[in-house]
């Protein structure tokens, strides 16, 4: 089956990003397709290329780029989510006038019509929140 | 529907799911909702009889294996999570 | 409300506590001007954004009422709540907008079927 | 605990539910390192973190157990709760540590006006 | 002591600070906390009469004014919260 | 009075950034003094200078710097706290790797110790969360 997955909870603050990443991996172990994840409300922190937790603690950033990268899934963030919680990439850092930026490829900020087209492109949608 | 608790059960949130639990609907407790194994008084155990879960990678992180064995919970590890999606086009998350 | 991509969205906390009234309103706008059949459900404490006074907004916020007045030029028409939510909030109908529909909290799970998505904020 | 600069921290929030716990310990922590006398208060959720079997951690999360036996290292030795938080959450006294001491609800304005400082998390 | 609560009063933030209000103490309700305004019937007003009042900026924020003087309930604004806390050395936050 | 005031909750998700301002500003006029804002748990978020609100919000980064102008305030933000939410100085940016930052003064990023002692050298302390 086609999977969505839409987090809502900041790294460090909620469990939500940690019982996504868990759900995401088990259910491309069972043989299903993940089509994508969108982060939206505190969950756009889990974006941030500058989150550097101790080390004996999961680097949740790292995490989602790993799953990325072993299943090509796409990180799709929201802009206007992003852009008031301090959350740029070099694009839109340039834009406003922000001398450095902080959100970097696989992840993309993108509108909220994203969220609307993978929620009806999926069997599946669930919130982690 | 199938909807996930993640929240507490004196919570707006489990207050909430409980009005919108219909009859054939399936409810799986995550996160803070695998609290609920310390109370067996509570009113979902009764109502949601073998269509309730608790998660069970939650349940050993929060301290309460014991309390699950005791009570003779319900529990649901990732995989069963996984798989009870798939019979349920429509999920929704109280938080 | 019986198509195949109609959405509600529900509106669970709220104004100002935190942003989950805006960004749920701001989801619902947006699948309005998709062209996707959307309506809203304020439930507990989300229903605090259905007050008539509701307006100022809290100082140095954006108030949210003019949020829920676009709405209605995006078509969205149909403002759900229920009389449990009330009652818990403390909330006469009288202090309410006039375009709020009411739903006993018993029919809520056939309501929420007639719903090909949902998303709760 | 008369000393003028005797510290309360007030845990409330549920281990992993959020870094509530975290942070309100850390923060005894450093107050102990710093020579001030300091006690742990676990209200409600808080309370969550004494159980004597929570130790396996959240997946990916660091458990909770490490960083609470941490503060009898650091001589922090007063570990309290109240009746009427365990009977909230459901966990009888025997899921507890051992370590914990017990207030009655009825004293809490009385216990809490012994310290100079307190912190609530 | 002055309490400070920033959340509605069915949260255990509210009724955590219901246990550790003592009998000289003062309660200030702000932000959700506020919608106490509603609730005339709330134990606290009756409990802490005359040491409790909610903070007039988040009264007309959260579109409660007509509550507050329908119901004849006591405010303080931000002038006055300063001054409230000049005068309890402890201020505890609820929230 | 010496005020110290510790924040807690994140620009954008929580109105205690608003009621802090406000309480400073208030206690200011008044004739008191401010010590300190000390940022932790989400509240670290505050010191972004990556944030980048639409127009016709306030931008509460830029509303700190204001106060901090105006008076002369220190801001100090947790260093734990920060590290693990994504928000780094130039330095430690650098020690851990990173290509930008996104915390620059009049923000300092400082460890705990730096909350007790504020706590302890004012008359009153306020947290708001």
């Amino acid at each position: 089956m086609e999977y969505g997955l839409l987090v809502m909870g900041a790294p460090y603050t909620s469990p939500a990003p940690h019982s996504a990443l868990r759900f995401a991996h088990t259910l491309l172990a069972q043989g299903h397709h993940l089509s994508g994840v969108f982060f939206y409300h505190e969950g756009v922190h889990n974006a941030s290329s500058l989150m550097a937790p101790p080390q004996d603690e999961l680097n949740l950033h790292d995490a989602w780029i790993e799953l990325h990268r072993a299943h090509n899934i796409p990180l799709d963030v929201c802009i206007a989510a992003a852009l008031r919680r301090g959350l740029a990439s070099e694009a839109e850092a340039l834009r406003h006038g922000k001398a450095s930026f902080n959100i970097d490829a696989p992840f993309e900020l993108t509108g909220l019509g994203q969220l609307l087209t993978l929620q009806q492109r999926c069997d599946r949608f669930i919130t982690f929140a | 529907m199938l909807h996930i608790l993640t929240k507490a059960l004196n919570s707006d949130a489990a207050h909430q799911m409980q009005q919108a639990v219909g009859e054939e609907d399936i409810v799986v407790l995550t996160e803070e909702g695998v609290q609920a194994a310390l109370k067996t008084h509570w009113e979902g155990w009764q109502a949601y009889q073998s269509r309730i879960y608790l998660l069970a990678e939650d349940v050993a992180a929060w301290g309460l294996n014991t309390a699950v064995t005791a009570n003779g919970l319900p529990t649901v590890d990732m995989n069963g999570f996984v798989t009870l999606t798939e019979h349920h086009p429509q999920i929704v998350t109280w938080y | 409300m019986a198509e195949s991509n109609s959405l509600l969205v529900i509106i669970r906390h709220a104004p100002y506590g935190s942003n989950l009234l805006r960004e749920g309103v701001d989801t619902a706008l947006v699948a309005a001007a998709f062209g996707q059949p959307v309506d809203l459900l304020f439930l507990g404490q989300g229903a605090m954004a259905l007050l008539k006074e509701q307006g100022s907004g809290a100082p140095g916020q954006k108030a949210s009422l003019p949020t829920i007045d676009m709405l209605e030029m995006y078509d969205i028409e149909h403002l759900w709540t229920t009389e449990e939510s009330l009652a818990a909030i403390g909330v006469p109908t009288s202090m309410l907008r006039n375009d709020v529909q009411f739903l006993k909290a018993k029919a809520m799970p056939g309501f929420l079927q007639q719903y090909a998505q949902i998303l709760n904020f």
